[in-house]
């Protein structure tokens, strides 16, 4: 069995991308969904399995083609990594197994084995950013991701998605090329692409223009992806116009990804060796951080449209972690890595419920939601819990992230109090546009419902996503262990 | 030769904000992709620059084990896999704009949110 | 010998250039389509033909010299032909030669 | 690097570039003319001068840099650069039903 | 001298880039992108880079326009609104350009043999290639061996594109619209010469494409050129023979085989290396001689390469000509 073990890094990323090919060549419709989701599961445990040798303390190697790492491609596999491979696998599980049905309804079937195949692509791509040691790979598994992602926004059957996911195509090509120009900048200084290569020859060249141009283009290109806030403009209508199961696998795991890569590439390269890089990566991103929690939870407050609503809470959210990264210390980091997680878990549950919601509600507009909690009482349970993770209610996921990111907060010193400020306004701010849907929810005159029963799979899998809510608020160990491992992993990069 | 020592890169600047002016200023869903292709453009050129060696010739090696000087093959490889990765985001993005008029009966953005205000 | 295959070399590779030049200048100045069609085409075959040729001798009995062939053989079919498939296109879509409007829509 | 003992290569050199100047002021000649326009059919004339002028070009540059096994993407461009020409024909005219429609729709 | 080549060739390239963003009639716009892109490759071929400037005039000037031009037919081809921020657009993107142009300051020299990029990991690749692969071409080198995975990423992204216009345009409309199709006297292939020398012509293109794809080893080219090559050559044919005898040809269901199966095949060689006892994309383990072992794993991913290629531009192809012809 070591045999397979020493490929997981590799059958990680092979695994989806295969059966995406295979999928399209299936002649049954069923069979295409039976395959993605199998896939999606054997990836989940793939990364499970990832996880537990991380615990034990291993950092996974693999060194594609046998070829030595900075002349090959090499993977790895550390804590940070396990930890979004956890996020991406199991998001991607659950919106499968749960999101047949809402499918149905927003695909035709005859589209289903494409759209199929490129959940797989989008899957593998993002594994495959995550396990990558090397610069230039992470740009193909990102155009893989991205032009996956296309695809699955594109699937959405309002006709407002084309011109949404157009926007999001054209962005995201930029933001890919600048992060292109980026590392060709660094290539150009050092002669290398492979990560640790990079830092330990970055030193010598560190104080050259082009390697802060570098710094630059990577940090705005990967912005841009991550839809950091003033480059979020793609991001809500992609997000509301796209098939209901895409945005609960996208919101929870596609900008994480490109946040990763930014840390990743912050930490191990820049931080360390270029002079000062730490204090104007805290000074160019802290207030970028504060205006997206607060312009992104004001926003969606007064947004009608739910999904929107919640898609504006994300940029708040990637303000979150982006605030507990620039305060560049252990808790900081812990706190920004956690909420990647938690947001993951209480977003995905959030949009999952929507999902739900949306098998017999005609949209998703608030107006149109009014009373569903009697037709769907169960899925409504569960949606408040999620929305109670998304405010940091203790006792669900969220409280943990929001109590790391307020304890590094009082760490920063006085400023750190305004930022405590920030974040408790916004937590009141997510009260707000939370309890907005479930009194309408609860309360409203029923509005016009499909006679058809809801969906039991999309039920389940939205409990199971608002159970792990609490589970991870009650027992926070794993995230935690993991987080605080990155963190010092990034962290030892930098002293 | 100092005189143009750096005019590769020159061009690759202008080059490289025609295309993203291009993208950001026209309104036209074809343009912005015409756009995004010259952007594109500019960065292979980018790196194809600084894969020469003055004097050095295609890294394809010509048998006679002498001091012919190549040049690197590396950023060669790296624009071979980006211009394609550049096709297909223009050919997906093709297809998104012909749905669009299809939908809409215009590429122009500023009409079709205009359709959707409505 | 080599001196008489550079020599011929030389002056078939600078007609070529003449020629070449001569058809681009007359792109350019010809006062419309047609005319300058018939200027870029005409010398387009010719230029390739001395041109190509030119190299040839420098090239000697290679596989080069082989390639060259297949070059010119191949411009030697496309370029009339898009030239040919250019003037049915625009006479087709309404666009006469300057002077002569009777022959214009005669005939293809 | 380029010069040989007899200097024959120098010989050649300095023609090859002599041939390929012609090429390249023709070539620029030809981007005016695509750039001027001022029909469409003007510019896809150009477009294949253009073409044909890199042929060229790239075959006297295969000679000129000594290395004549990338003649192969000459041929290459000489292929491409006849699809092209008749992509952009076949494509303008099966517009133009296309296009009256279009201008009715407009209005409606 | 040559250099003097370079700076002409990119001053005619900067102009024609102004030109395209100044075209209101696109098709004008998509012919000076292919004269663009000719430009481009003859730099990139000044640059030394044989590879890419094949690439490039492939990809660039042959597909793109290609399907600039598909993509054109179906929709409009007048840009109609002028750009409304137009000044604030061009003042933001000046300063961009002085801020980049800013930072190239301190970067090697053109041509500097002593720049990082060309004593850090390139002359490894140089000088181990011999030993370890022996193939003449590094560029195939590094591209099918030692950053194979990036190329099969390469061909994933390529299969993702063409599922994704799939998914958005289908291919199910064609066989209603034939006859109207027919009808209609326009057209290439109702005129005799074009018809006839495209006829003389494609199955040497077709060979030339084989030829590319077989001599990558060797000399300039590889599997996506020759993927190119060949899909511009049965595009050449769905052009002068029409839609309909393209498509009974190689019908969208033996293309999407094509595309998946070229993607699979080049996996399927990676875990067999993995198979026999290597890491994935090992391809030294594939034959008893090691060297032997890269070379033909080479040639087989590069065959896979080919397929996914050919099959995925001829779809994307299809896919815009299909609706085409509504």
């Amino acid at each position: 069995m070591s045999g397979i073990d020493a490929h997981l890094p590799a059958l990680q990323v092979l695994t989806p991308l295969l059966t995406a090919a295979l999928v399209v060549l299936l002649p049954a419709r069923t069979l295409a969904w039976a395959a993605a989701t199998a896939a999606s599961f054997i990836a989940f445990a793939i990364a499970s399995a990832l996880t537990l040798a991380v615990l034990g303390g291993q950092t996974l190697d693999y060194a594609m083609g046998s070829w030595p790492a900075p002349y090959g491609i090499a993977l790895e596999v550390d804590s940070f990594s396990a930890l979004l491979l956890l996020v991406i696998t199991g998001a991607s599980s659950l919106a499968l197994i749960g999101g047949r049905v809402s499918l149905n309804n927003q695909i035709t079937e005859d589209r289903q084995p494409y759209y199929f195949a490129a959940w797989l692509l989008a899957l593998a791509g993002l594994c495959g950013i995550v396990v990558a040691g090397d610069a230039f790979n992470i740009f193909v598994f990102m155009e893989i991701s991205s032009l996956a992602s296309y695809i699955l926004v594109s699937g959405g059957p309002d006709r407002r998605a084309l011109p949404a996911v157009f926007k999001y195509l054209v962005m995201g090509t930029i933001g890919a090329t600048f992060y292109l120009i980026g590392i060709g900048l660094i290539y150009m200084m050092t002669g290398t692409l492979n990560l640790h290569d990079m830092e330990l020859r970055i030193v010598e060249v560190a104080d050259q223009r082009p390697v802060l141009a570098a710094a630059g283009f990577i940090t705005v290109g990967l912005a841009l992806k991550a839809a950091v806030f003033p480059l979020h403009v793609w991001l809500p209508n992609a997000y509301t116009w796209s098939p209901h199961i895409t945005t609960t696998f996208l919101a929870a795991c596609a900008t994480k990804v490109a946040l990763y890569v930014l840390l990743r590439f912050d930490f191990f390269v820049f931080q360390g060796n270029l002079v000062n890089h730490g204090m104007q990566f805290a000074a160019f991103l802290m207030p970028l951080a504060v205006l997206g929690i607060l312009v992104g939870s004001a926003v969606a407050m007064f947004e009608r449209n739910v999904k929107r609503s919640f898609a504006f809470s994300s940029i708040a959210q990637i303000g979150y972690i982006l605030l507990g990264a620039s305060f560049v210390t252990a808790t900081g980091l812990t706190a920004g890595i956690v909420h990647m997680f938690n947001h993951a878990l209480a977003k995905g549950a959030v949009f999952l419920a929507l999902a739900a919601f949306a098998t017999i509600a005609t949209t998703t507009r608030l107006d149109d939601l009014s009373g569903i909690a009697r037709r769907m009482p169960w899925t409504f349970v569960a949606f408040v819990i999620a929305g109670l993770s998304l405010i940091g209610v203790p006792g669900t996921a969220g409280f943990i992230s929001k109590w790391y990111l307020i304890v590094a907060a009082l760490e920063a010193g006085p400023l750190g109090i305004a930022l405590v400020a920030v974040i408790l306004i916004s937590s009141l701010m997510a009260v707000v546009y939370v309890w907005r849907v479930v009194e309408v929810a609860a309360f409203g005159d029923p509005s016009e419902f499909d006679a058809a029963s809801p969906p039991r799979a999309l039920v389940v899998s939205v409990w199971i996503a608002a159970a792990s809510n609490i589970g991870f608020g009650l027992v926070p160990e794993l995230p935690v262990t993991l987080a605080k491992a990155a963190s010092m992993q990034l962290l030892e990069h930098v002293l | 030769m100092t005189l143009f020592g750096l005019f590769n890169y020159w061009v690759f600047a202008v080059l490289l904000m025609i295309g993203f002016y291009a993208v950001i200023a026209k309104p036209n869903l074809i343009k912005k992709l015409i756009g995004l292709t010259l952007f594109q453009s500019a960065v292979f050129l980018l790196y194809i620059t600084m894969g020469r060696i003055e004097g050095g010739t295609a890294p394809i090696l010509s048998g006679n084990t002498g001091d012919t000087i190549y040049a690197n093959p590396l950023p060669q490889v790296l624009i071979l896999t980006a211009i394609v990765v550049g096709i297909s985001t223009v050919a997906l993005g093709l297809g998104i704009v012909v749905r669009i008029r299809e939908e809409y009966g215009t590429i122009e953005e500023s009409e079709i949110s205009e359709i959707d205000q409505r | 010998m080599n001196t008489v295959l550079d020599i011929l070399s030389w002056i078939l590779l600078t007609l070529g250039g003449l020629a070449v030049l001569t058809g681009g200048i007359g792109a350019l100045r010809m006062p419309d389509l047609y005319t300058r069609m018939h200027s870029a085409s005409v010398t387009d075959s010719l230029g390739a033909i001395l041109v190509i040729s030119g190299i040839m001798l420098q090239a000697g009995l290679t596989l080069a010299t082989l390639k060259l062939a297949a070059i010119l053989l191949f411009l030697l079919l496309t370029s009339p032909t898009a030239s040919n498939a250019l003037a049915t296109a625009a006479l087709l879509a309404g666009t006469r030669p300057l002077d002569d409007e009777d022959s214009g829509d005669a005939s293809t | 690097m380029k010069c040989m003992p007899g200097c024959a290569h120098c010989e050649a050199t300095s023609m090859y570039i002599v041939v390929s100047l012609a090429l390249i002021t023709t070539m620029g000649i030809a981007l005016a003319r695509a750039l001027l326009g001022p029909s469409v059919y003007d510019r896809v004339l150009a477009v294949n001068m253009f073409g044909t002028k890199t042929v060229l070009l790239l075959s006297v540059i295969a000679f000129l840099y000594g290395r004549p096994d990338f003649l192969d993407l000459a041929l290459a461009y000489a292929l491409i650069n006849f699809i092209g020409v008749l992509a952009v024909l076949e494509f303008f005219r099966s517009r133009v039903p296309d296009a009256r429609e279009r201008r009715t729709g407009r209005h409606g | 001298m040559t250099a003097l080549f370079g700076v002409f060739l990119l001053s005619l390239l900067v102009i024609t880039a102004i030109g395209i963003v100044r075209a209101t009639n696109l098709f004008v716009a998509v012919m000076l992108m292919g004269i663009a892109s000719l430009l481009i490759a003859a730099n990139f071929f000044i640059l030394d880079a044989a590879d890419v400037a094949l690439t490039e005039a492939a990809v660039g000037a042959g597909v793109a326009t290609v399907l600039f031009l598909g993509a054109l037919s179906l929709t409009t081809s007048r840009e109609r609104a002028p750009s409304a921020n137009a000044l604030v657009s061009g003042i933001v993107t000046v300063i961009a350009a002085l801020i980049v142009i800013y930072a190239t300051f301190d970067k090697p020299q053109f041509g500097d043999p002593n720049a990082p990029v060309h004593t850090h990991v390139a002359p490894w690749y140089l000088d181990k290639t011999p030993e370890y692969i022996d193939i003449p071409n590094v560029v195939t080198a590094v591209l099918g061996s030692y950053r194979s995975y990036d190329t099969m990423g390469e061909v994933f992204v390529v299969f993702t594109a063409g599922i994704g216009v799939l998914f958005l345009l289908g291919t199910r409309r064609v066989s209603r619209s034939l006859e109207e199709e027919s009808k209609i006297n326009l057209g290439l292939r109702h005129h005799l010469i074009p018809r006839t020398i495209g006829r003389l012509v494609i199955p040497f293109i077709l060979l030339f494409g084989l030829y590319v794809q077989f001599h990558g080893e060797y000399g300039p080219g590889g599997a996506f050129q020759a993927g190119a090559i060949i899909a511009a050559s049965l595009i050449l044919y769905a052009l002068l023979e029409g839609e309909r005898h393209a498509l009974e040809l190689l019908p969208p269901q033996v293309l999407l085989f094509m595309m998946a199966g070229g993607a699979l095949f080049y996996a399927a060689v990676g875990i067999a290396g993995m198979l026999l006892g290597g890491n994935f994309l090992d391809f030294s383990v594939l034959l008893g001689d090691s060297v032997k072992g890269q070379q033909i794993g080479i040639l087989l991913v590069e065959f896979g390469v080919g397929v996914t290629v050919t099959g995925t531009l001829l779809s994307i192809y299809h896919a815009f000509a299909a609706r085409n012809t509504r």
